[in-house]
């Protein structure tokens, strides 16, 4: 293991370590906090999955995100009856119909002549925009102003979730979908999709249908999207149309970018570094501090391509495709 | 196994689009194995059982060597999906072997943008093994390489014949080293051919050597 | 200076040049006193709706000034203000929310603007038990024991703003809103009053959000032989309206009603374009009333001659007060009692009178007609005191 | 008859607005292959630039003239602090400049503060065109902008400043080897697309709110009749403005204006996904 | 007049192909460049031209030092390149095209002069057609034109005869012979066909792996020497 790829592997280790001792030195409101982040890393890590690993950019990745967090608030609020209102099936609806929307606008965009590039990104752009203003006119779905009252996570019992309960339960959700997502980049499957980022011809004329590829990894991304949204409701209490919007589509991709697309982990604390550098900043910069977190932005797009931890969080290629083969 | 020859601008890279369904042909069919597959789409002619190399090397540059040949290792699996690949084990052995066959072996983790143009060229040739398939296609395969370079990958395709049992069908402007795949040639001159037969026999054809040299030769 | 040494990064104690005075004839009072009350100012400071963020923020800001100025409450407490940005976004709004409750242990929060937020901060509100003052115009159906409306709703405005239409105006009327709930609302009430008062709808339509031409709009309301357009459009989207409703030589013909006017608007329009535009409101800048050019002076001393003072401006600083009076009548700090303590009271705003009534914590606000007349609000009528049915149940 | 004629005027009025916001993105994203998400902002500035110099003279003819020359400037500035730098990183075009266009956006309300300004019509009258009574600047807009789409293409088409610009973007390693100072044509050529942008604000002005948040309700109209029409080409841009804006003003003379937005976003989502080289471009 | 001196280019991604040539080519002279492909013929002559960065070493034309100009300032200095395939602006006229030769030379008028079509005739028939829809050949003279256009001291073509006609290819040899005749200007070759460059060349290089490997100082004697043809061109 080369130096890099060692320091790649502390540094993801001890980030996981660091967040799972986080409540021993932070405050209720901060863990409180660091959840909510945690929940928008889930995010952005499904954003990473497509967009690092395919070569996929989704300008609509809020629309999984959003449908998932619709799909939680109705089921907790038993507007859906016939599927009961615990939180559990709550959250399953909240992976299984953003991995369905997820699969039909993939195969959408991915059969025939597939779209790419410019035409993909304001394409999704676009499908946000329209879901968007669709779940404003939904009134069943609260239109405008959305739900509300949605239910925290809360124990078998119907007490609600401690702070730091909650904050584990969101912690090891966001782990276990690194995991996935490791697991899938790590196999051969995720060299495939690289092979499909960088080469599509190539990897189409090795026999492999790299529309279904496509299809496939933009559906677990939309599922693990749904996820992400599932979680954000039951902290925030919520739904709303711009959870579906470009607004957060946009935002999200700034996470990622920023972190770094190529790695899983640097989209992960990409969204936790920006959120909260932006709280720091509206906080003490008053009218200027967007000004600031936009010109910041454009220095870490120019000077930084591979984003804060692009390079940091690196890891060493799985142990199958390491330096000098197997023997 | 069949080489076809020809100087550049010919359609020989032509010829290789519409065998491996990147173009639909505007007539006439192609028959691999009694089927006729013109106008299938390329995934579904390799599926068949033909590779094909690039004439620009068809590596991904921005992969590491070992994930390149993984690519096509894992395509007998990925035909039955993305999910069969995520438990998809390649065999160690064989990805060795195909390394040691390009010469790469002591460089699985380079990443093959910043290899030698040669070593692009065998990685590309190890990779269509790793494919598996029946009936090879090459294009240019020594396209850039010295004198020793191109004996080496002679012999290499003379052994996926005689060895393996594989179809090959070469793309090449290389008089030189299409004589030493021993095969037969056809010569292509402005999408049509001009003659067929052995080396020696073409070698002396005065309409190819028209093509190539210039008619006063 | 030990003022300041309470000052942490965001928290700012914001004292005017008397506050300031106040503070230093008697900082032994102030210490002993105990801890200064926290109260979060939640309103958007960026994302599109900055100016009735910036004048609700100075609204509330000038009463918990005025109260400290005046001593401070409960023997000398100072009200601590807490200003937190919504960036106009829901989910901001929550965390803004949660921030102010569990990190800044504020006593209240006095926003948002839009129902989208305020909605999405209701179940944070209510989890904690934290009492939220809200101060803007809204389709009303709000009830929480925690949410305190100080708020035009469709019955403040509409019902009784269509008789006065209807006589004056013309008996035709094309709605035409925003694409959401509020200007449904407003339309909604506004059909159910025109049909009482025997006029016509003749047509209703809802345009979207950053729309940037209205020419096939304006064709529909001038073919349907409309007398008066009223517009529920709200924000730039109504002054752009407004501008290309001028432009094609509408104004001559047919008058408008604009609900939400005030003078923000002013300044985004040329007086030929603003010229003749019919709204309600509760407060206006040059109310010719003793409390309305008392406030308004007051205000301008404070923010300068030149800063807006506006219906907005006046609902915040009223609402602020009745909590400032709930403090004081409650005796403590505790939200539940301050609670109780701040609905049944009738406090002088800038537009006369004000009841806040215990049964749904709303308003019973006073309601002008007003009409723009060279770039300055006049009033038509004076319709005094107008009592909003329960907005529970 | 005089509702087929106001149809007519209203279709085409917004068509060649759309087409003069259009413009300018065309050169830059069509042409450059950099999508900029500040090109509202640049709209933006412009707008402002007449609320400037109106305010400052009175006029509003010469905050018409100066707006292009500032935006001309800005560009320059923006092209070289920034965009150079990432020519060849597509993706990070559309994260930075939506950086920049944060940056413009707060800028202004710094400057100029939060809320709408009024720029005063400059013809406030009407105009009788066959029957129907039509707003004088409108007709002043459409004009303009078939005026400034002619122009452009004369600039692209038929000087040779246009021929060098085209043949750098049609083969740039070739016009460097012609001896072409493709560094200079990149400038330009960005510099000429938000001089264009601006242009399109200060006109647009009057008939506007000027606030800080005008630029961004044009974004996506603009960039989705770019992609409509056929990227590349400014008679696509024609026929992309001319479906979105024919689109939007049609559907909005029979349904709500809110539903045909929806209808039209739809429209234009499967023909990018059908024509991926836009309807010029044809299905190849 | 051009001094190449351990020239070392290559692929950006760091791959070199071009490992340390050196040659001189004097003024006047026509030398044409022999090789198989993918020894670094096309890599020598885009380092010349400045489309690619040079790695190592140096070329210096009528003395001044050119390598890692970038391509528009070498082209200004007197370097004129046609390369392999033509690249000609398909959507552009023949007269466009032509114009392109003259425009990023600031010390031409930036209009074409009179006598331009002489040479080739067949493009003055076609001034105004798009160069898309030429033949390979026409195409091929109209980027030779493109490039004389703009004055070059020294020309280097790529492949000229690639997929072209013979009858072309030996109009297009006998043309370029009679304008270096007449000008005195100094043409670099890459070419296959070696009749073409009997027809044009003074004198011969021969490329293998990156280097200047052998060379044939009278053209005469890629005949009298059929082994330096067979083992550098593999016939």
């Amino acid at each position: 293991m080369t130096r890099s790829a060692r320091l790649g592997l502390s540094l993801t280790v001890l980030a996981w370590a660091g967040l799972g001792l986080a409540p021993l030195v932070l405050d209720d409101w901060n863990i409180g906090l660091l959840t909510q982040y945690v929940t928008y890393g889930i995010f952005a890590l499904s954003l990473g999955l497509i967009w690092g690993q395919a070569g996929i950019l989704c300008f609509g990745q809020a629309i999984f995100f959003g449908i998932g967090a619709y799909s939680m608030a109705l089921v907790t609020l038993g507007k859906l009856p016939w599927l009961g209102d615990s939180q559990w099936t709550g959250l399953a609806l909240a992976v299984l119909l953003p991995m369905m929307v997820a699969a039909l606008l993939g195969w959408i965009m991915f059969q025939g002549r597939a779209l790419s590039g410019a035409h993909l990104a304001i394409v999704t752009l676009c499908a946000a925009v329209v879901c968007e203003i669709a779940a404003r006119r939904w009134e069943f779905i609260g239109g405008f102003n959305g739900l509300f009252n949605v239910p925290p996570l809360s124990a078998p019992n119907g007490d609600p979730l401690s702070t730091n309960a909650t904050y584990f339960f969101v912690g090891i959700a966001a782990l276990l979908t690194y995991l996935l997502s490791l697991w899938i980049g790590r196999s051969p499957l995720g060299t495939v999709l690289a092979g499909i980022r960088n080469d599509e011809r190539r990897t189409l004329h090795f026999g492999y249908d790299v529309r279904l590829h496509k299809i496939f990894v933009f559906t677990v991304s939309g599922a693990m999207a749904g996820f992400a949204g599932g979680l954000f409701t039951t902290q925030f209490g919520f739904v709303s149309p711009p959870l579906v919007g470009f607004a957060l589509s946009t935002e999200v991709l700034i996470w990622v970018a920023v972190g770094g697309r190529s790695v899983l982990m640097g989209a992960f604390l990409g969204a936790l570094a920006v959120r909260a550098t932006e709280n720091a900043m509206s906080a003490s910069l008053d009218q200027y501090w967007l000004i600031a977190l936009g010109a910041l932005f454009i220095l870490v797009v120019v000077v930084l391509p591979q984003g804060l931890f692009g390079k940091l969080l690196a890891l060493a290629p799985p142990r199958r495709l390491g330096r000098g083969g197997t023997r | 196994m069949q080489c076809i020859l020809g100087p550049n601008g010919c359609g020989k890279t032509t010829l290789f689009n519409v065998v491996t369904g990147e173009f639909a042909p505007d007539g006439g069919e192609v028959r691999l194995g009694g089927r006729n597959v013109a106008g299938l789409s390329p995934y579904r002619i390799s599926r068949l059982g033909v590779a094909r190399k690039f004439q620009v090397p068809g590596v991904y540059p921005e992969l590491s060597v070992a994930e390149n040949i993984e690519i096509p290792l894992a395509a007998g699996a990925g035909r039955y999906g993305p999910l069969s690949l995520l438990g998809y084990r390649p065999d160690p052995v064989r990805r060795d072997r195909l390394l040691d066959l390009c010469g790469l072996a002591g460089k699985a983790g380079d990443k093959v943008g910043e290899i030698a143009h040669g070593e692009k060229q065998r990685l590309e040739i190890a990779m269509l093994v790793a494919r598996d398939a029946e009936l090879i296609l090459l294009d240019e395969p020594t396209a850039g390489m010295s004198g020793a370079e191109t004996s080496a990958v002679a012999s290499l395709i003379r052994r996926l014949r005689d060895e393996e049992g594989k179809s090959i069908l070469v793309i090449e402007h290389d008089m030189n080293f299409v004589r030493q795949l021993e095969c037969p040639i056809v010569v292509m001159v402005r999408g049509k051919i001009v003659a067929e037969g052995r080396y020696e026999e073409v070698s002396r054809d005065p309409r190819v050597i028209e093509s190539y040299l210039g008619k006063r030769h | 200076m030990h003022l300041n040494s309470r000052i942490s990064r965001r928290k700012v104690l914001f004292t005017g040049a008397a506050g300031a005075l106040a503070g230093l004839a008697m900082p032994y009072v102030a210490r002993a006193a105990g801890d200064p009350i926290k109260v979060g100012i939640l309103q958007p400071f960026s994302g599109g709706l900055e100016v009735l963020g910036q004048q609700g923020f100075q609204g509330a800001e000038m009463a918990l000034l005025e109260a400290n100025e005046a001593g401070g409450v409960l023997g000398g407490r100072m009200f601590e203000i807490v200003k937190a940005d919504d960036r106009t976004d829901p989910k901001t709004a929550v965390e803004r929310t949660s921030e102010l409750i569990r990190r800044d242990k504020v006593t209240a929060i006095i926003g948002p603007v839009t129902s989208a937020n305020r909605d999405a901060m209701l179940p944070t509100i209510e989890r904690y038990k934290t009492p939220l003052l809200y101060a803007t115009d809204y389709e009303g159906g709000v009830c929480s024991r925690y949410v305190t409306c100080y708020s035009a709703l469709p019955a403040h405005w509409v019902n009784p703003l269509v008789p006065y239409a209807v006589e004056n105006l013309g008996k035709a009327f094309y709605l035409v809103g925003s694409d959401y709930v509020w200007p449904q609302k407003m339309n909604k009430a506004f059909r159910e009053e025109v049909e009482k008062a025997k006029a016509k709808v003749v047509g209703e339509e809802y345009t979207p959000w950053g729309a940037k031409d209205y020419a096939a709009t304006l064709r529909k309301i001038e073919s349907a032989g409309a007398d008066v357009v009223v517009i529920t459009i709200v924000g730039a989207d109504a002054v752009t309206f407004v501008k290309q409703f001028a432009a094609a030589g509408l104004q001559s013909k047919i008058k408008i009603i604009f609900f939400g006017f005030n003078e923000n608007y002013v300044a985004g329009l040329s007086e030929a374009e603003s010229n003749g535009i019919v709204a309600p409101s509760n407060f206006i800048a040059n109310l010719d009333k003793p409390e309305a050019k008392a406030f308004v002076q007051r205000f301008h001393a404070r923010y300068g001659a030149n800063a807006v003072v506006s219906n907005t401006t006046d609902a915040h600083y009223t609402l602020t007060r009745f909590f400032i009076e709930g403090v004081k009548k409650a005796g403590a700090d505790d939200k539940e009692k301050i609670l109780a303590a701040m609905v049944g009271q009738s406090l002088m705003s800038g537009n006369g009178e004000v009841d806040l009534r215990a049964s749904d914590r709303h308003a019973d606000l006073n309601v002008l007609i007003v009409q723009v007349d060279n770039g300055q609000l006049k009033v038509l009528k004076d319709l005094g005191r107008i009592v909003a049915p329960s907005q529970c149940g | 008859m005089q509702a087929t004629i106001a149809l007519l005027l209203d279709t085409a009025n917004f068509t060649l607005a759309l087409l003069l916001v259009t413009l300018g993105l065309v050169v830059i994203f069509g042409l450059m292959n950099v999508i900029n998400m500040a090109h509202g902002e640049f709209f933006l500035i412009g707008a402002y630039v007449v609320v400037a110099v109106s305010g400052a003279t009175g006029s509003f003819w010469l905050g018409l003239l100066l707006a292009p020359v500032v935006l001309a400037l800005v560009g320059l500035l923006v092209e070289w602090l920034i965009i150079r730098h990432i020519y060849h990183r597509f993706i990070d075009t559309i994260l930075a400049t939506w950086g920049l266009s944060l940056v413009i956006k707060q800028g202004v309300v710094v400057l100029f503060g939060p809320g709408a300004q009024s720029v005063p019509n400059p013809l406030p009258t009407a105009v009788d065109v066959f029957g129907v009574q039509y707003p004088a600047y409108r007709l002043f807009i459409m004009a303009l902008a078939a005026a400034l789409a002619l122009a452009t293409y004369y600039l692209f088409f038929r000087t040779k400043l246009g021929l060098q610009i085209r043949g750098v973007i049609a083969n740039r390693a070739m016009a460097a080897s012609l001896g072409i100072n493709t560094r200079r044509m990149d400038r330009a050529t960005f510099a000429v697309g938000s001089a264009l942008a601006g242009f399109a604000g200060a006109v647009m002005a009057p008939i506007m709110s000027v606030d800080p948040q005008m630029g961004v309700g044009f974004l996506i109209p603009s960039f989705l009749s770019v992609l409509v029409g056929g990227v590349n080409s400014l008679v696509g841009a024609l026929i992309g403005s001319g479906v979105i804006g024919g689109a939007t003003t049609i559907f909005s003379a029979g349904i709500s204006q809110a539903d045909a937005q929806i209808l039209v976003f739809l429209l234009a989502m499967i023909i990018i996904r059908f024509l991926p080289n836009g309807i010029i471009g044809g299905r190849k | 007049m051009l001094q190449v001196e351990n020239l070392v280019a290559g692929y950006p991604s760091g791959g070199r192909v071009l490992k340390g040539a050196t040659f001189d080519v004097a003024k006047g002279e026509v030398v044409a460049l022999l090789g198989r492909n993918g020894m670094g013929k096309t890599t020598l002559m885009r380092a010349l031209a400045g489309q690619l960065a040079t790695q190592g070493g140096s070329f210096r034309l009528d003395g001044r030092e050119l390598g890692n100009c970038p391509s528009y300032v070498i082209a200004n200095e007197g370097i004129g390149y046609v390369p392999q395939g033509r690249e000609i602006f398909k959507d552009f006229t023949v007269e466009e095209n032509l114009l392109m030769g003259v425009l990023g030379k600031p010390r031409l008028p930036n209009r074409l002069p009179p006598d331009i079509y002489d040479f080739f005739p067949v493009l003055g028939e076609r001034r105004r057609q798009k160069a898309g829809t030429m033949s390979g050949g026409q195409q091929q003279q109209l980027a030779i034109m493109r490039c004389l256009v703009g004055q070059p001291k020294l020309l280097l073509l790529d492949e000229p005869s690639e997929g072209i006609q013979p009858s072309i290819v030996d109009e297009i040899g006998r043309t370029l012979q009679a304008i270096a005749r007449s000008t005195g200007l100094t043409i670099l070759v890459v070419e296959q066909n070696l009749d073409f460059v009997e027809t044009l060349a003074g004198r011969a290089l021969f490329m293998e792996n990156g280097v200047i490997a052998d060379r044939a100082d009278r053209i005469g004697q890629l005949r009298e020497r059929p082994e330096l043809v067979h083992r550098y061109l593999s016939i």
